[in-house]
């Protein structure tokens, strides 16, 4: 296929993988918005705060590093999302799934952090490497169960291609890895909730304790990236659950409903629960989740 | 304020940090800000719109006005709807709601979070006391009008507004805004030496406490 | 309560009781007995809790009147114990020792009042006020009006008129004045 | 610490003999080892009670050092007052504390009846109880939200406000104020109750109860919640007379002290009313028994509908408002508001004017000294927990 | 951690689909509770501009302005409160105060602005969208900050009374008069009100702050008779007393009366500071005709100012209308006494039974005396002039009321009918039933005037009091014609008056012809003003004179006739009543003064 084609396709599917991911950032606010007993903001509030954010000025400089953060952390979700395919068997959402893909996939979920990590770090306010350290030091305990499911289902499809793991999951609901592997998406799910930092994993961001944490500083075009970003890096954490464990999808309605089903989960926890001290949260993530993961290889590797 | 006053000024006050070496410049908090030019007529439309639509508050109870920010931000009255969210940094909002009386303290506080913000950046000042001293007009630990120190857009009166009086002046600095007619964060930039000279008057200790941002 | 003060009468000299209600008494005591006096009333006569200690600013007499409200538990009284002490260099004992958190009313008098408490901690570092360069604010002589006035810029424009005088502006602007009653030397 | 490490605390205290290095009891903080960090936690801080800040060191996100700082809302009532006549006391001390003004007005109003010797009439004494026991279930809502809130939870934030707004109604139309009810004036109260308004009310203590049901679910029964604040900033006893320690605060460890049932005001003497008290002092077990003194309330808040008398006065005579004087002396009015023992002490000396004015605010020490100590030893993640639990009202230390 | 402690959370679920407590339009759905604090209403209809509101706000919120189309009237200072929301509170203590219940506040509660300059407005003046508003907060008839009932006087019970002339009202007491003092709320608006402009708030502060002297000393400063004024002054300054409005106005004249009472004869001097000017004199000499309550006060004031002064009376004894006009029950003659005998001890001399014009004549006085005050006062009775009041049995109160006083004899009907509703018509009524009483042992007595009750010039007190002394008071009636029986009076023909002024103000009374009444009588007194007596003016002067509209003299506002050494003041200019009659002396006294010292230059 021709490269600028792709290109040009891969330029759609991130534009709407992201604007898919700002609505759905919106029926999220808009549902809990209903737990609260209120009416909430329009669905479409995250997208005018994105314009928002950059129409503004920026001011201020804490050199070179703290303006790449966001800069890297763009680059992370994109790169999560860019090398996974969203629809099965759609030419525009194929993305550039390869083999091997979930590799990379997963190094990328992690780049965003640290390049945020590396950026967030120069702001110089105490509270941005709190919460730094707390976000990547979650990052790591939730990774390993959420790394061992994918070890899990690499083993059980004995392949890193996402694109042939959805495929071994078609035809029938049965045949989704959460029916042929349901250990590794238990684990898999409960990492999710970590990743998606809902609470009661939502330690990084906490704006009780460390008022939001490593973008404290962050203002104007680069608060829009990290924005846009998280709606990006959202959709694309859904997506690749939705291809590892459900089954993917084959047309964009269903890739619509099975995402905001797995959205819902954490969406359903996370209405109901305050917030983890740090300490705990870690400790959950190496408890039972990991278990449960080591369990799952266990289980498929040696029955 | 007066063109007069402001040369008057100029001409008396120096900034205190003048004369220092550049690495004691920075505790007084002293740069001049620059004036915010539209780059497009269109696009400044456009943007205004979006402003006008997205508020982020800065979490900053600085007076009793705070106690009704939180029926506003909650189930009963639910400011998210209209596109009024908190949030916890100076860096990140662009309305500031002065929550009624200013101490001495706060004032200085408020000045410091005030020029943390990034523009365009609006005010809201909330109650009496934010207008002519309030019923603390005789206190010696509260200024009397808070525009000596910030620009406002918005003056909302009551004591304490209800927060129906709040969105009404949210409403009303929504309209300024998407006719552009926001400017306070220029007027600002343009009578900055006013704005410091005034504030120097009442806060005698310009060093904010030993804060390593 | 009446029978605590009469133990508390052996062992200081009590100026003064008055009984405000009978769960109220105040009591004045000399200066310099007030730390024994409060220490006993806290570890013998059981008053455990202090609500509050406070400076009263008597300009005229040049004193300040300090108050310790004491509360006892069991009686479910409280006891207000008065001393006087000397307004300029005014000093006082400190009881953060028998109360912890003593220490923080006495910054807040030191700083208010100006009143000195040798040996309680912090207690100059400032409390309430930043920068405060006047006089302590809580003191009589200090007029807070005068000071807001000049240092807060009220916002011009106010002007009043008082009924009396409008009236004898528009009725009777030329009655004359009471005569004044002419003195032998002039 | 020594006495905690006793039996019942035991599970909860964490060792910290090894690190940091103390000398003299007080830890050895140098800056600039970079071993610790100085973090301004507020006054501009999601986190923080109110506009005050805490001046903290860490050492990675453990507190070995806390300072208060407040100030920030310090208007000087005291010193307005002595420049205000009597009368126009009540309306300015109503700010000193703003989510439970009345508590101020009450007390303000009956010291000046007190020390002037006005006795009001039965049905204002009421109407008074009425008024305060409303403003504490308000107080509590909001309170609830604000301890739900800071760890993280805010739909009970969101209802209890929300709530509390129905309050507000309520408290509109019998006072004419929503926030500043400014309804207690000294002789009595300024209305009369509105027609309905005992079955609004009595709808609003309904949905209430409802709401706290759920809460009670949600939030009180939430393994979360309780594995945070369980062990969280205990207070001992001995603490509670030490460090000045009122209200639930105290009763929380174990002080039954509740000034309406130990030296009842108003009509609370002709209420049933039963002492709650817990043992073990943490924030799980303040926040409990919160919740119960919110529910004992709106118990009260019932009791009290059936007993108003229909008819009365509501005003003892005053003298001429413009020149009221009071005979000189001194006296001290306390009442228990959310937060505890609230109190005031007024000094006449026979002018117009009063000599001085002094509010006690309930949480005076709890957020200082208390909260100085408490705060060492634990996280930055529960500083916020922390002091919500001790519900510290801000304007009430600086006033 | 208990599994139910995990499954429990989950019930927030549980009211997601229920309606959602958010107000839907929070701007239109929610008006203000029904007696909310919200922005103020100011009804002009009411508001007499009396300055409590600025006085009670703590916040020094609100400042007395002039407001166009609101006239400074009496009681009413045509200021109008402004008030600052820069400033205000919302405590509605202003609103509670208003003693006219003219302040209240809407259930509105929105203004935003841009401009903080406009935050200060005129309620009432200034258009709002919500001045109009019927709800919102105003006082509750329950509280009050003010008390608006007035301290009972304690007076003589009717039956006590009605045969002696022992004085009626007791005056107060210490505490009573402390009690009323405290209501006062220093307005001030009485004092324009005062002929005298007496300095009412002053005296009443100082009297609450138990200074009797100072007290005393603000009372003689406008006014030299207090214990005169004290118990029968026309007390307008009551009319305009802000409580007026809403409520029973402060005592004033009581409590004038109370400051007097307190302070012995013999210290006047002390405390007025006086002692030096018992030996007087420099300068000019002056003669005062008249020994009324303007003579005195002139002689007073003139006498203060140094002068030397002589009042020449024609009665036998000093004080004019107040001695021969008024009744001991209502002004005891050793009250009268004790002012005038103050006045005399100043070195002021009294020649009596000397009448000028006929004794002296007038023109002679200026060769002693460098200026001369002529205070006649009106002694002269004016008649009805209907048909039968020729009789010999219709008389003058006027004449009735000196004769009594002299100690003659006065005729006293057995049936009598008093023709007039002033304040000396009600005087005769009671003098004449006291004589009935102590006669006859029964009170046979009408008074009958043309206007209506409710704007009867008597005193309200007065009409009170007379029907309680058993004397029958019928007012709204026209006399028509006396009838005569065979040379005696048979009675008092009379019709429905319908209205005594016309809309221009001026005396034009209407009336119903078939509408009739008849009194029957013995005896009628005429009490429907009284003449002045000019006749002690030679011809020669009276051409110099300039005279005025209705036979009155031309006087400029320092009561200076043309001829420039004459002052003519008193009731014969303007009055009558005592008050007035002070207020000219005291003007009077400052013009001759002036005039005198412009002389010497």
């Amino acid at each position: 296929m021709d490269i600028f084609i792709k290109i040009i396709y891969a330029a759609i599917s991130i534009l709407v993988a992201t604007l898919y991911g700002l609505i759905l950032i919106g029926i999220v606010h808009k549902i809990y918005a209903r737990v609260h007993r209120r009416i909430g903001p329009p669905v479409w509030q995250p997208i005018l705060d994105i314009i928002q954010t950059h129409g503004r000025k920026v001011a201020t400089s804490h050199g070179i590093m703290f303006f790449l953060g966001p800069v890297f952390r763009m680059a992370g979700g994109m790169g999560t999302y860019l090398f996974m395919p969203v629809i099965f068997g759609s030419v525009v959402f194929s993305n550039y799934s390869m083999a091997g893909d979930l590799l990379l996939v997963m190094y990328f979920i992690f780049f965003g952090q640290l390049g945020m990590a590396l950026g967030a770090g120069e702001g110089g306010h105490p509270y941005s490497p709190l919460g730094i350290a707390r976000g990547l030091s979650q990052m790591s305990t939730f990774e390993l169960p959420f790394s061992l499911a994918v070890i899990s289902i690499a083993i059980q499809y004995q392949t890193l291609n996402i694109t042939t793991i959805v495929a071994a999951q078609q035809g029938g609901m049965l045949n989704w890895t959460l029916f042929t592997n349901p250990l590794a998406v238990i684990a898999a799910m409960i990492s999710l909730l970590g990743m998606n930092m809902h609470s009661p994993f939502s330690l990084v961001l906490a704006p009780q304790e460390i008022p939001i944490g490593p973008p404290i500083e962050m203002n104007g075009s680069f608060l829009g990236i990290l924005q846009t970003n998280r709606a990006l890096f959202a959709s694309a954490k859904l997506v690749l659950f939705m291809n590892l464990f459900f089954g993917g999808a084959t047309n964009l309605p269903i890739m619509m409903l099975k995402t905001f089903s797995i959205y819902m989960f954490s969406v359903f926890i996370g209405a109901a629960f305050p917030r983890f001290r740090p300490e705990q949260s870690f400790r959950f993530f190496l408890r039972i989740p990991t278990l449960i993961g080591i369990l799952s290889v266990i289980v498929i590797a040696y029955l | 304020m007066k063109e007069k006053d402001i040369k008057i000024i100029e001409k008396e006050m120096k900034l205190a940090n003048e004369g220092l070496p550049e690495m004691e410049r920075d505790l007084f908090a002293d740069d001049r800000p620059s004036r915010i030019e539209p780059l497009n007529k269109y696009l400044e439309q456009f943007l205004n719109w979006a402003r006008a639509r997205s508020l982020w508050i800065l979490a900053y109870g600085t007076g009793c006005g705070a106690i009704e920010l939180r029926p506003l931000m909650t189930a009963r009255f639910d400011a998210f709807r209209y596109g009024i969210a908190g949030r916890p940094t100076p860096r990140q909002a662009n309305v500031f709601i002065i929550g009624g009386y200013a101490s001495l303290k706060t004032i200085k506080r408020i000045v410091r979070s005030y020029e943390q913000m990034q523009g365009p950046k609006y005010v809201i000042a909330l109650g009496s006391c934010t207008i002519n001293g309030g019923m603390y007009y005789d206190s010696y630990n509260t200024i009397n009008r808070i525009d000596y120190y910030i620009p406002v857009d918005i003056y909302v009166t009551g004591c304490m507004p209800r927060p129906e009086s709040l969105i009404a002046g949210f409403n009303g600095l929504k309209k300024k805004i998407q006719a552009g007619q926001c400017d306070g964060m220029n007027k600002y930039a343009d009578n900055f030496d006013w704005y410091k000279a005034n504030q120097k008057q009442i806060i005698k200790d310009w060093n904010m406490p030993d804060y390593n941002w | 309560m009446k029978e605590k003060i009469d133990r508390l009468r052996k062992m200081v000299n009590v100026l003064q009781v008055v009984e405000k209600h009978p769960d109220l008494y105040f009591i004045t005591l000399e200066g310099n007995q007030l730390v024994m006096a409060l220490g006993y009333l806290k570890n013998t006569l059981n008053f455990k809790h202090l609500a509050f200690m406070q400076a009263v600013d008597y300009l005229e007499d040049n004193k300040f009147m300090l108050t310790y409200m004491v509360y006892n538990y069991e009686l479910k009284a409280n006891l207000g114990v008065n001393v006087f002490i000397d307004r300029e260099e005014s000093s006082m004992f400190s009881i953060h020792r028998l109360w912890e958190h003593a220490w923080q009313y006495q910054r807040e008098l030191y700083e208010m009042f100006g009143i000195d408490f040798p040996g309680s901690p912090r207690v100059d570092e400032p409390f309430i006020m930043e920068s405060w360069e006047e006089m302590p604010p809580m003191r009589r002589d200090f007029d807070t009006l005068a000071y807001s006035q000049k240092t807060y810029f009220p916002r011009p424009g106010r002007e009043t008129n008082d009924p009396k005088e409008q009236m004898k502006k528009a009725k009777y602007p030329n009655y004359p004045d009471s005569p004044k009653i002419r003195r032998d030397d002039e | 610490m020594n006495k905690i490490s006793e039996s019942k605390y035991k599970d909860f205290v964490a060792d910290r003999s090894k690190y940091p290095e103390m000398e003299n009891g007080k830890p050895v903080i140098d800056l600039d080892s970079h071993k610790f960090t100085k973090i301004w936690q507020g006054p501009q801080h999601p986190g923080v009670t109110g506009n005050m800040s805490v001046e903290i060191i860490v050492n990675g996100d453990e507190i070995v050092d806390a300072k208060t700082h407040v100030g920030y809302l310090h208007r000087g009532f005291e010193k307005l007052m002595e420049r205000r006549r009597y009368i126009q006391c009540f309306p300015i001390v109503c700010r000193i504390c703003v989510p439970e003004p009345d508590t101020n007005e009450y007390c303000v109003s009956a010291a000046m009846e007190d020390l002037a010797g006005i006795v009001i009439p039965d049905k204002a004494a009421w109407l008074r109880t009425l008024n305060l026991e409303m403003s504490r279930v308000a107080g509590f809502l909001m309170w609830l939200g604000g301890q739900a809130g800071s760890l993280g939870m805010g739909a009970i934030g969101q209802w209890t406000v929300a709530m509390r707004d129905y309050w507000l109604d309520l408290f509109e139309e019998m006072t004419g104020g929503r926030i500043y009810h400014m309804y207690m004036i000294p002789g009595g109260v300024r209305k009369n109750l509105p027609l309905g308004f005992k079955e609004r009310v009595l709808q609003t203590v309904d949905r209430t109860y409802k709401l706290l049901d759920d809460i009670e679910r949600v939030f009180l029964n939430n393994a979360i919640a309780k594995s945070r604040l369980k062990g969280l900033g205990i207070i001992t006893p001995e603490m509670v007379s030490e460090y000045g320690i009122v209200g639930p605060t105290a009763r929380a460890s174990g002080i039954a002290d509740d000034i309406r049932i130990n030296q009842p005001y108003l009509k609370y003497a002709e209420l049933e009313m039963k002492m709650l008290t817990s043992n073990i002092g943490d924030a799980y077990d303040r926040t409990e028994l919160r919740f119960q003194e919110l529910l004992q309330s709106l118990d009260l808040v019932k009791q009290i509908l059936n007993k108003i008398p229909e008819n009365g006065e509501i005003q003892a005579k005053l003298p001429n408002v413009l020149h009221w004087k009071i005979p000189a002396g001194q006296t001290y009015i306390k009442a228990e508001s959310t937060r505890g023992e609230h109190g005031f002490y007024m000094v006449s000396d026979g002018s117009k004017y009063p000599r001085r004015v002094f509010a006690r605010g309930a949480s005076y020490t709890h957020a200082i000294s208390v909260l100085e100590k408490l705060a060492v030893n634990i996280t930055i993640s529960d500083l916020a927990a922390l002091m919500v639990s001790l519900h510290t009202c801000p304007p009430e230390i600086e006033r | 951690m208990k599994l139910k402690d995990i499954i429990q959370p989950l019930t927030i679920w549980k009211r997601v689909a229920e309606e959602p407590w958010t107000i839907k339009d929070p701007l239109t759905e929610r008006p203000g509770a029904d007696n909310y604090r919200g922005f103020h209403q100011n009804d002009f209809a009411k508001c007499i501009g009396c300055g409590s509101c600025e006085e009670i706000c703590q916040n020094a919120a609100i400042d007395l302005v002039p407001v166009e189309g609101q006239e400074v009237k009496d009681g009413n200072s045509g200021l109008r409160p402004r008030i600052d929301y820069g400033r205000c509170c919302w405590c509605a203590l202003c609103v509670d105060i208003c003693p006219t219940g003219a302040l209240t506040m809407s259930n509105e509660y929105t203004w935003i602005d841009d401009d903080p300059e406009v935050f200060r407005f005129t309620p009432g003046a200034d258009k709002t969208k919500w001045q109009d508003d019927e709800k919102g907060y105003s006082r509750s008839e329950d509280i009050a900050l003010i008390n608006f009932d007035r301290i009972e006087m304690e007076e003589k019970a009717p039956e006590d009374r009605d045969k002696s002339f022992i004085e009626i009202v007791k005056g107060y007491n210490k505490e009573q008069a402390m009690l009323e003092a405290d209501r006062c709320l220093e307005c001030g608006l009485c004092t324009a009100t005062c002929p005298a402009h007496m300095d009412i708030p002053a005296y009443i502060a100082a009297l609450r702050e138990d200074n009797i002297e100072e007290a005393f000393r603000i009372l003689y400063e406008t006014n030299p008779l207090p214990e005169i004024c004290g118990r029968i002054c026309t007390h307008k300054c009551e009319t305009a007393c802000a409580l007026h409005n809403n409520g029973e106005a402060i005592a004033i004249r009581w409590l004038k009366r109370y400051i007097a009472d307190q302070i012995p004869a013999e210290r006047y001097k002390e405390v007025l500071g006086t002692e030096h000017l018992a030996d007087p004199k420099i300068g000019h000499k002056i003669a005062v005709i008249g020994a009324g309550p303007s003579g005195l006060s002139a002689a007073y004031y003139l006498a203060i100012l140094g002068y030397q002064v002589k009042i020449f009376e024609a009665l036998p004894d000093s004080g004019g209308m107040m001695r021969y006009g008024i009744p001991e029950y209502r002004l005891p003659y050793d009250q009268i006494n004790k002012d005038i005998d103050y006045i005399k001890s100043l070195g002021v001399e009294i020649q009596f039974n000397t009448r000028i014009g006929q004794d002296i004549p007038l023109e002679d006085l200026h060769q002693e005396y460098s200026a001369v005050y002529a205070a006649t006062g009106l002694h002269l009775g004016r008649s009805t002039r209907i048909p039968g009041s020729d009789n010999s049995e219709v008389y003058f109160a006027t004449d009735l009321l000196r004769k009594f006083t002299l100690g003659q004899d006065i005729p006293v009907g057995k049936k009598i009918v008093v023709i007039g509703g002033g304040n000396v018509a009600m005087d005769i009524t009671r003098t004449l039933a006291r004589l009935q009483n102590q006669k006859y042992g029964k009170v046979d007595i009408t008074a009958t005037s043309l206007e209506t009750e409710d704007i009867m010039p008597a005193d309200r007190e007065e009409i009170v009091e007379s029907r309680e002394e058993k004397a029958i008071i019928e007012p709204g009636w026209g006399p028509q014609e006396i009838e005569i029986k065979d040379g005696k009076i048979a009675g008092l023909h009379l019709i429905k008056c319908l209205s005594v002024f016309d809309e221009n103000g001026a005396f034009n009374p209407k009336f119903d012809a078939n509408e009739k009444k008849f009194f029957k009588a013995d005896m009628v007194v005429e009490s429907i003003g009284q003449g002045m007596d000019l006749s002690y003016i030679s011809d020669e002067l009276k051409e110099k004179i300039k005279m005025g509209p209705r036979g009155r003299i031309d006087v400029n506002e320092g009561f200076q006739t043309s001829v420039d050494w004459l002052f003519v003041g008193g009731d014969i200019i303007k009055g009558p009543d005592v008050i007035n009659g002070v207020a000219n002396g005291h003007i009077a006294a400052k013009a001759i003064d002036k005039y005198l010292n412009a002389q010497k230059k």
